[in-house]
């Protein structure tokens, strides 16, 4: 058993899905993502028995490409936060009713099944492959399943595939010309290339545009909020969930060992950059009357938060950047589930016409409040973790970065707080809102649980990533 | 045997063969009526041929000649299908002035 | 060679069965036909990895025809779309069927013709193929009288075609004068040896000229768009697929095949009219809505992708016709897609295509499939195609152009996606019909071979 | 063994949280109060076994439970401390927490969500004890941030009102700056010692091998004191505190006025050994201290709402003691703690037992004369009063006291400072005690109707906090000090113990002197001229200044908050218009471009034959004339 | 000889000058005929006589015939083409500049040094001579534009055949 059975189930699911009609549709994908869930688990506990869990197989002969697919810490961690996260986000919908349910479950399928691929290849080119073809379903889920007016809707979205492919082409320009360096795309073989510093900036340049783009790190942020408040949330989950963290992986797995002189020379810039994000995405996260945008910016914070831990080519600031995407992973699911809730039985994303919720559903409340804080980096909880390693992998490089990044803390909870008071409290609302569900209360215990117990005891984790990220640390400074 | 290139020079022969061609070139694009647009171009074929059997000489090689006779058959095959064409807007406008095919545009 | 004979004596089959009263016949005979030449093709390919062009091929009657992978794939390829394309003509022709047979058989001229450009071993065979490939698509182009714009189409395809046929004369007639011979391998002899006179290289340009024209490259594009609109949606179906590719793999053939030492000059012209192609077929392309002057936009981009192969000519072979099959074959989807939307009415307008998502999913899933194909979007061959085209360019150390032609994708993804966004987001305009099969199969075979294709890329790349 | 019990001591009151979330609201009448008392008492009781047992043996109990985070240079595990301090602390923690518990049953009776009251002060209990038991910084932390917490969720208790809430939103945000100071701070910590735990950092600082420069600790320190600022209610972030009293009255009591508030004075005496390093930062505690002191009470002086006025009592009482941290005399501030925590504790619930019986009326204009109806509640109240007074033997006498003579040793300004925010005190106090169990009743007839006495519930706390306002300073008398003795253990740098010599009992009298000409002026403006505070628009001048609380909070809104919704908005209206218009832009000029491209298409066969012999030209010119 | 071909190359192009410059068709055509004939003789020049009667019988012959009978056909024979812009003019006339200009100038500079041009005295352009080439060693491009005219004439057909639907 190795890492490839994780993408067969998922393809397999992805099929069965399609041809499973409407009815079934979510329930066989419901199975199909818990069963790679499970696969991963099992894969997981191979690579922690010590046992080779890679997969490589011939593919292309000239140029030299294989499909090799690697398991370590790193992938693995991601590829269980994707599958985790699919089952979740499938579980969240079950109550929805889709039109063309089939293709829609098929879909999130197939776009689990190229993230999933995007962690595990060890090869350039098959890794921008599926990087690429993560790109589709969640274009076409956002497409016709999204809300808004249909025309805005549209220019959004198409605004987003055109401005994401557009970053990521730059990305495959600079994996061919490695290609030419080396004679092979292997991740293996590309670390050890020597390059000079004026390529490697360019070949920096060239990740760092579509991994900006996709993070988002500003200024190439501007698809986001747009795109989040469209999409279904379904989508919005699929990719503030998972698919930014696609980006921030790749940071780490392929941009930072492939071109270190650059990432070293311009560390503070990039730092900067960040953490310029984490500021700009709080204050305007403030500003925002729409709830979906609200939380897409705050997404955008944190993110910003997340990269510049990864900028600092520290220890902590990768395993925090790990750990974080983890965390917010959940919680920005949990959030944006919470927000669809609302919205669902409100009808509307407009926050002034919310409030008054809390006096009509403890349980829900309750769980929101519990996500709000986790968002806001409460301790205990699992994002504290990741926050705090990543302040602390900041302040590493600069106090004042430390900071400055630091104001997130501040912040957030005056954003999310300020959303929470308009949202929840108030005097009772004129329109009824029915307490959650046990079903959707599931999803959001499944999440909390997650917050709350690795929050205290994220051991697991921080043991199942760190030998990788040393690794790739090593390779850095190499 | 005696050959005309000894006495005229090749060079002459191009440089003919051009300015033939270059005549059907303007003809094309001076007129808008299809026919003589069509002449024109057999006038630049016959630039062409021309060229092909100074060079014929020149290399006193058969090859150019025979190959003048391919072109023949294109130029023939080219006008047969041509005309057709030609016959079939007449039919359907009544005139041949190339400006008023103007419909495929932008 | 025996290919050769053999497609044309299938078109005469075709005609003699009309005589015969066996209308109903025709179809699926050449069809059979078709896929027995196909075989009978394939069987030359010796199964090796040949990384000349030069190595391991046959020459029949004096040189006229050289047998190589490079022609037996190219021929093969092409075989394949006329298959497709005769596929989809009963159904097209269905109010013109006394007409049949003359389709029919004019398109397996046609594919006489290509193949003849793909496996010429003299400028007097190379010269030939060409203009049957020409005249037949004039005829084509024309073939519906009575409509004007069809008229139209003929006609300026007709007039700068036979303009672009002069100058490709010229240019042999030039290059003839330098050596003193219309075979290819005597031109290379009298090449490499220094015994060609000042004529050759003004011959290879003007040569160059005339069959940029027939690629549809920038500045020599203008017919194409109005062509393509104007022309029956099968014919343009051709154009944009067989004969685009067919120009495209005699032009490379040719050049490999002469060309011993190429100015930088030369291919500075050729980067140039590459870089213009894409941009103009691109940018203009984003304001279409007609369907099949959009796709005619997009094609002239693609003719300049292809240029990029002349950045590093010993070694594309395997690049150019991987791209030349990916794109084709995602072409003929797409069109088999048109014609079944727009059937023959004459309007190819991109609200046509509203909702088709809904109406008719399977054919939207194909069209889609095939403008993401072309857009380069990976699984799809038209990516692989991109990505071993932009490999061999960076090869050969062009990092700008490469550059500009990934800008140039991103644009395409403008317009491409604009169709598909009418497919899935917009409501249907028109009342369901019904699509007949030969459509149908058409196209999903045709992209199941593009996504084949693109899964197992040395099925083809191995051979070249 | 002593894990288990340390573990119970600490999860009782979590349990109890458990129990009134998930079931509370089933539970009924007072059963979710009394179950969140026994938690609490729970805790008390395993903390007085702890305290016997540490006290006696003096030595801490560590309990090291599990690794939480790895850091590059360091661990961190979950991991607890029961010393000295921690246990004294926990003592009046819960010992005052079981009280405020037993008093709420009886307060929050009528409210329809008591559960979920009792449920958060039972959090907030827990989160409290984890606190003061963490055996390092980022345990402490987990605490600091979650009492936040619960304070956020019970100054909203009261949901439906928006008031609440932004006063709710506010604590919580301006205790997240201190938070912010409180992480860089440990950040600093982590880098120089390599630990954040408490024995780790002091083991390193006492053997003087430390690698780096002091500045290092004096920043550090710095960032600590910023979060105490936060917690604690200091200058510049104190603003938070009297907003808080949105909360039920008993929230007030105990965790704005006993327990909470004075983490950061916890925080500072538990990193004694560090502060010690940095006496720049020292002074600055000091000063901050004095001047809040002052200031806090200065706007005390004039207020009408009687919580307001504890409220800035709370705050003034919170800068003497952080006086005392400055001056390094920890164990006078965690005296002062002590003391304040049974007085304050006892005012504040007095405060509630007379809002109770008026129904909710905050505002001593319309009170008055109560103590003929509420006989408990005024000797209680009396008793506590003069205890913050500092009147002997009152306890408030000898914690504050000792501050101010330290302060005389010390800095002589300080010293001034702090007595006049004495003297100002007493005449507050008494202020509010005239204006409201004194004279005639003010308020409307229907509230007078029903004036009562409140409930044992709510007497018997105020009873029991009132014996230990009264007798609370025996702990630490001048010249006999229980407590120095006590903590001894856990003060690095003992001060030097002032001998009572003729200088301090002149300060003594001073002192007295000073609670008394405030007492007088109160009772000359209040009983003898039976003044009565006028209406908002009637104050003017200074007064008015005072009464606006120095426009701090206009301050603050408009030079932070409003300039952050000004970036907002122009960020929203301005950049990222700019950023997507740029975008846009590039697709605009692809779209322009394509417009042309078409009219070049102009569908003439002229042009285009004109193009393509333009084309050759140009091919030709550059291949072979171009030379 | 030198002012023979002289002669001959001005008729040539000349009456090429005129059969574009006449307003009508039916004049053209004959210019054309006349240089046509004007080439002829220059294939004559050269002593290829079969070349040039094979010109003559396919150009005035047949190709020629052709047009004038479409032009019969369209009852063209007057001159009723509308005036042409100047700028059209101008533009033909700058393009003929300029690709006259530029192609000489080409041909000029790539002019190879003749020196003194050899006659090998071998027969290579007699019938029996042409004859072999084209049916021996050009025979499959001999076969081929067999195709080519079956193309033009199934596309003649095809384009100008009546519909009469029989199904």
């Amino acid at each position: 058993m190795d890492v490839s059975f994780i993408l067969i189930t998922l393809l397999i699911g992805a099929a069965a899905t399609y041809f499973a009609g409407n009815k079934w549709a979510s329930k066989v994908a419901l199975l199909f993502s818990v069963a790679a869930f499970a696969v991963t688990l099992c894969t997981v506990n191979l690579l922690n028995n010590g046992e080779n869990v890679n997969s490589v197989t011939r593919w292309i002969k000239n140029p030299m490409i294989s499909i090799s697919l690697v398991g370590d810490g790193l992938s693995l961690i991601m590829v269980l936060l994707t599958t985790s996260l699919t089952a979740i986000i499938i579980l969240a919908t079950l109550k929805n009713t889709f039109k063309n349910a089939k293709s829609f479950y098929a879909l999130i399928l197939f776009m689990a099944f190229a993230m999933v691929g995007t962690f595990l290849s060890a090869d350039g080119f098959v890794y921008y492959i599926f990087w690429e073809l993560s790109l589709i379903p969640i274009y076409f889920i956002a497409l016709i399943w999204g809300g808004g007016e249909a025309e805005a809707r549209k220019k959004d979205v198409i605004k987003f595939f055109i401005y994401t492919f557009a970053g990521s082409l730059f990305m495959l320009v600079a994996f061919i010309y490695l290609y030419q360096k080396t004679g092979s795309f292997t991740n293996g073989a590309l670390v050890r290339v020597n390059l000079t510093d004026k390529e490697q900036f360019w070949i920096f340049l060239a990740f760092f545009l579509a991994y900006a783009i996709k993070i988002p790190i500003i200024p190439f942020h501007t698809w986001q909020a747009n795109v989040y408040q469209k999409a279904p949330s379904a989508g919005t989950m699929l990719l503030s969930g998972i698919m930014l963290k696609m980006a921030i992986y790749s940071i780490i797995r392929w941009q930072l060992p492939l071109a270190p002189a650059p990432a070293k020379e311009y560390m503070h810039v990039l730092i900067i950059l960040c953490v310029a994000g984490v500021i700009y995405g709080s204050i305007l996260a403030l500003k925002q009357q729409d709830l979906k945008k609200l939380l897409a910016y705050s997404s955008l914070a944190h993110v910003g938060l997340i990269a510049a831990g990864a900028y600092t080519l520290t220890l902590d600031g990768l395993r925090g950047a790990v750990l974080q995407m983890i965390a917010h992973g959940f919680v920005v699911v949990g959030l944006f589930y919470a927000a669809e809730i609302i919205i669902r039985r409100y009808n509307t994303t407009e926050i002034s016409e919310m409030g008054g919720i809390r006096i009509q559903t403890p349980r829900f409340t309750s769980m929101f409040m519990i996500l709000v804080l986790a968002s806001v980096a409460l301790p205990a909880t699992f994002n504290f973790i990741g926050e705090f390693e990543l302040l602390y992998s900041l302040a590493q490089t600069n106090i004042w970065i430390a900071v400055l990044g630091g104001t997130t803390i501040i912040l957030g909870a005056f954003y999310m707080l300020r959303m929470f008071q308009q949202v929840m409290l108030g005097e009772q609302n004129a329109k009824p809102f029915a307490d959650v569900t046990f079903g959707e209360g599931f999803v959001f215990v499944t999440i909390i649980g997650i917050l709350l117990f690795f929050g205290l005891y994220p051991k697991p984790i921080i043991d199942f990533i760190t030998p990788a990220l040393e690794n790739t640390l090593n390779l850095i400074n190499r | 045997m005696e050959n005309i290139l000894q006495q005229i020079g090749i060079e002459n022969y191009i440089y003919l063969s051009t300015l033939l061609f270059c005549v059907g070139v303007f003809g094309v694009l001076f007129r808008r009526n299809a026919i003589v647009m069509f002449m024109s171009i057999e006038i630049m074929l016959n630039a062409v041929n021309l060229l092909l059997v100074a060079f014929s000489t020149y290399h006193q090689d058969a090859a150019g000649q025979v190959f003048v006779f391919f072109s023949m058959a294109v130029a023939a095959a080219e006008v047969a299908v041509g005309l057709a064409i030609l016959v079939a807007i007449y039919r359907n406008l009544n005139n041949i002035d190339i400006d008023s095919l103007k419909k495929l545009k932008g | 060679m025996t290919t050769l004979i053999a497609i044309a004596g299938l078109g005469i089959i075709c005609l003699i069965a009309e005589i015969f009263n066996l209308r109903k016949a025709i179809v699926p005979v050449t069809i059979i036909g078709l896929l027995a030449i196909l075989c009978l093709n394939l069987v030359n390919i010796p199964g090796v990895h040949v990384a000349n062009l030069n190595m391991e091929q046959r020459s029949f009657y004096n040189n006229m025809i050289i047998q190589n992978n490079y022609g037996t794939l190219f021929s093969s390829l092409f075989i394949v779309l006329t298959t497709f394309l005769v596929a989809l003509s009963p159904d097209f022709h269905k109010e013109h069927k006394a007409k049949l047979s003359d389709f029919i058989s004019i398109k397996l001229f046609l594919l006489a013709g290509a193949v003849a450009m793909v496996s010429f071993g003299n400028m007097a065979m190379f010269f030939l193929g060409i203009e049957i490939l020409s005249i037949s698509l004039y005829v084509l182009a024309a073939s519906e009288p009575k409509n004007v714009s069809s008229n139209e189409a003929g006609m300026k395809y007709f007039l700068m075609g036979s303009f672009a046929s002069g100058l490709i004369l010229f240019g042999i007639a030039l290059i003839y004068g330098a050596t003193g011979a219309f075979d290819i391998a005597a031109i290379y002899e009298a090449v490499s040896t220094g015994a060609a006179k000042g004529w050759f290289f003004p011959g290879v340009v003007l040569l160059t000229i005339g069959l940029l024209f027939k690629i549809a490259a920038v500045p020599f594009h203008f017919w194409a768009p109005d062509v393509y609109e104007g022309s029956p949606a099968l014919t343009t179906a051709t154009m944009s697929t067989l004969a685009k590719v067919a120009a495209m793999a005699a032009f490379y053939k040719l050049m490999r095949g002469i060309n011993l030492e190429v100015p930088g000059t030369y291919v500075t012209v050729l980067i140039i009219v590459s870089v213009l192609s894409m941009f103009v077929g691109n940018l203009t392309a984003l304001k279409q809505n007609n369907v099949k002057r959009m796709l005619a936009f997009s094609g002239i981009s693609h003719a300049g992708f292809m240029l990029m192969v002349f950045l590093n000519p010993p070694v594309t072979a395997g690049t150019l016709f991987y791209y030349a099959a990916a794109y084709t074959l995602a072409g003929i989807a797409a069109f088999a897609v048109v014609i079944s939307v727009c059937g023959d009415k004459r309007n190819e307008d991109s609200f046509k295509f509203n909702g088709l998502g809904k109406t008719n999913p399977l054919m939207a899933a194909v069209l889609t499939s095939a403008l993401l194909s072309m857009a380069g979007i990976p699984i799809f061959s038209g990516f692989f195609a991109k990505f071993f085209l932009f490999n061999q360019a960076l090869k050969a150390g062009q990092v700008a152009i490469v550059i500009i032609a990934v800008v140039n994708s991103i644009i395409s993804v403008g317009y491409y996606f604009k169709l598909i966004l009418a497919m899935y987001t917009k409501e249907s305009t028109e009342e369901k019909q019904a699509v007949p099969f030969a459509y149908t199969a058409v196209a999903v075979v045709a992209i199941l071979l593009n996504i084949l294709l693109g899964i197992f890329p040395d099925m083809v790349l191995a051979y070249l | 063994m002593e894990t288990n019990l340390a573990l119970l001591l600490l999860l009782a009151p979590f349990i109890g949280f458990l129990i009134n979330v998930f079931a509370g609201k089933k539970l009924s009448g007072n059963l979710p109060g009394i179950l969140g008392t026994v938690a609490v008492a729970t805790s008390f009781a395993v903390t007085l076994s702890f305290f016997l047992q540490v006290s006696s043996s003096k030595e801490p109990v560590m309990i090291d439970l599990f690794e939480w985070m790895q850091l590059r240079n360091f661990k961190v595990n979950i991991a607890f401390q029961l010393d000295q301090l921690s246990l004294l602390w926990l003592m009046f923690v819960t010992g005052i927490g079981t009280l405020i518990h037993m008093y709420s049953i009886s307060y929050m009776h009528d409210d329809e969500n008591v559960h979920k009251f009792f449920a958060y002060l039972n959090l907030f209990v827990f989160f409290m004890i984890t606190l003061v038991m963490g055996s390092n910084l980022l345990i402490m932390f987990i605490g600091w941030e979650g009492v936040g917490l619960c304070s956020y969720l019970l100054i909203g208790f009261w949901y439906k009102n928006h008031d609440y809430n932004d006063a709710a939103k506010k604590a919580f945000i301006m205790n997240r700056i201190g938070d912010l100071g409180f992480l860089i701070g440990i950040f600093i910590l982590g880098f120089i010692f390599n630990s954040l735990d408490y024995t780790v950092i002091r083991t390193a600082i006492e053997s003087g091998k430390l690698l780096q420069p002091s500045w290092g600790i004096s920043i550090a320190a710095l960032c600590l004191f910023i979060g105490a600022c936060g917690k604690s209610a200091q200058i510049p972030l104190y603003t938070w505190l009297p907003d808080a009293m949105a909360g039920p009255t008993p929230v007030s009591a105990l965790i704005h006025a006993a327990t909470m508030v004075t983490a950061g004075i916890f925080m500072i005496t538990r990193l004694n050994f560090l502060f010690d390093l940095a006496p720049e930062v020292q002074n600055i505690i000091a000063i901050v201290g004095a001047v809040t002191s002052l200031i806090a009470a200065s706007i005390g002086l004039i207020q009408n709402d009687i919580k307001k006025v504890l409220a800035y009592s709370t705050v003034s009482q919170l800068g003497l003691m952080f006086l005392a941290l400055g001056l390094g005399a920890y164990q006078i501030a965690v005296f002062h703690v002590i003391t304040h925590a049974f007085f304050k504790a006892c005012l504040f619930l007095g405060s509630g037992s007379v809002i109770h019986a008026m129904h909710g009326e905050q505002d001593m204009r319309y009170m008055g004369g109560l103590r003929k109806v509420m006989k408990v509640t005024f000797i209680t109240f009396l008793i506590s009063t003069l205890a913050i007074s500092g009147l002997p033997p009152f306890s408030g006498f000898f914690s504050k006291d000792e501050i101010l003579m330290t302060a005389f040793h010390d800095n002589k300004p300080l010293w001034v400072i702090g007595s006049v925010a004495s003297i100002m005190t007493a005449f507050y106090m008494f202020r509010l005690l005239y204006l409201t169990f004194y004279k005639d009743f003010r308020g409307t007839e229907e509230q007078k109707k029903h004036l009562h006495e409140s409930p044992g519930l709510i007497t018997f706390p105020l009873i029991v906090l009132a014996i230990l306002a009264l007798v609370g300073g025996a702990i630490s008398l001048p010249g006999n000090s229980w407590l120095n003795e006590y903590l001894a253990p856990v003060i690095a740098k003992q001060s030097e113990h002032h001998h009572m010599g003729t200088t301090e009992y002149m300060l003594m009298g001073v002192a007295i002197i000073g609670a008394f000409i405030g007492i007088g002026l109160a009772y000359a403006k209040y009983i003898k001229q039976s003044s009565v505070p006028g209406q908002d628009s009637e104050i003017t001048g200074f007064a008015k200044v005072l009464y606006n609380k120095f426009y701090v909070d206009e301050i603050y809104t408009a030079l932070i908050v409003k300039p952050i919704y000004a970036l907002g908005s122009f960020f929203k209206n301005a950049i990222e218009v700019a950023i997507s218009g740029f975008i846009f832009g590039l697709g605009k000029l692809a779209n322009v471009l394509g417009t042309e491209g078409k009219t070049l298409q102009n569908g003439s066969i002229g042009f285009y034959l004109f193009a393509f012999v333009l084309g050759i030209c140009s091919i030709i010119v550059y291949i072979f004339l171009a030379k | 000889m030198l002012t023979v071909f002289y002669i001959l190359s001005a008729i040539t192009l000349g009456t090429a000058f005129l059969t574009i410059l006449s307003k009508n068709p039916i004049h053209s055509a004959i210019y054309l005929v006349l240089c046509f004939f004007s080439i002829a003789g220059h294939y004559l020049l050269f002593n290829a006589q079969f070349l040039a009667i094979v010109h003559i019988i396919v150009y005035s012959g047949a190709i020629m015939i052709l047009m004038l009978f479409t032009i019969m056909l369209m009852n063209l024979n007057k001159e009723d083409e509308q005036n042409k812009s100047v700028l059209t003019r101008f533009a033909a006339v700058i393009a003929l500049g300029l690709v006259a200009f530029v192609l000489l100038a080409t041909f000029i500079k790539a002019q190879p040094v003749i020196e003194g041009y050899q006659v090998s005295g071998q027969d290579y352009q007699s019938i029996k001579v042409l004859g072999k080439v084209l049916l021996n060693e050009y025979m499959v491009p001999f076969e081929f534009a067999s195709v080519l005219l079956l193309v033009s004439m199934i596309g003649a057909v095809l384009l100008s055949k009546k519909e009469h639907i029989n199904s």
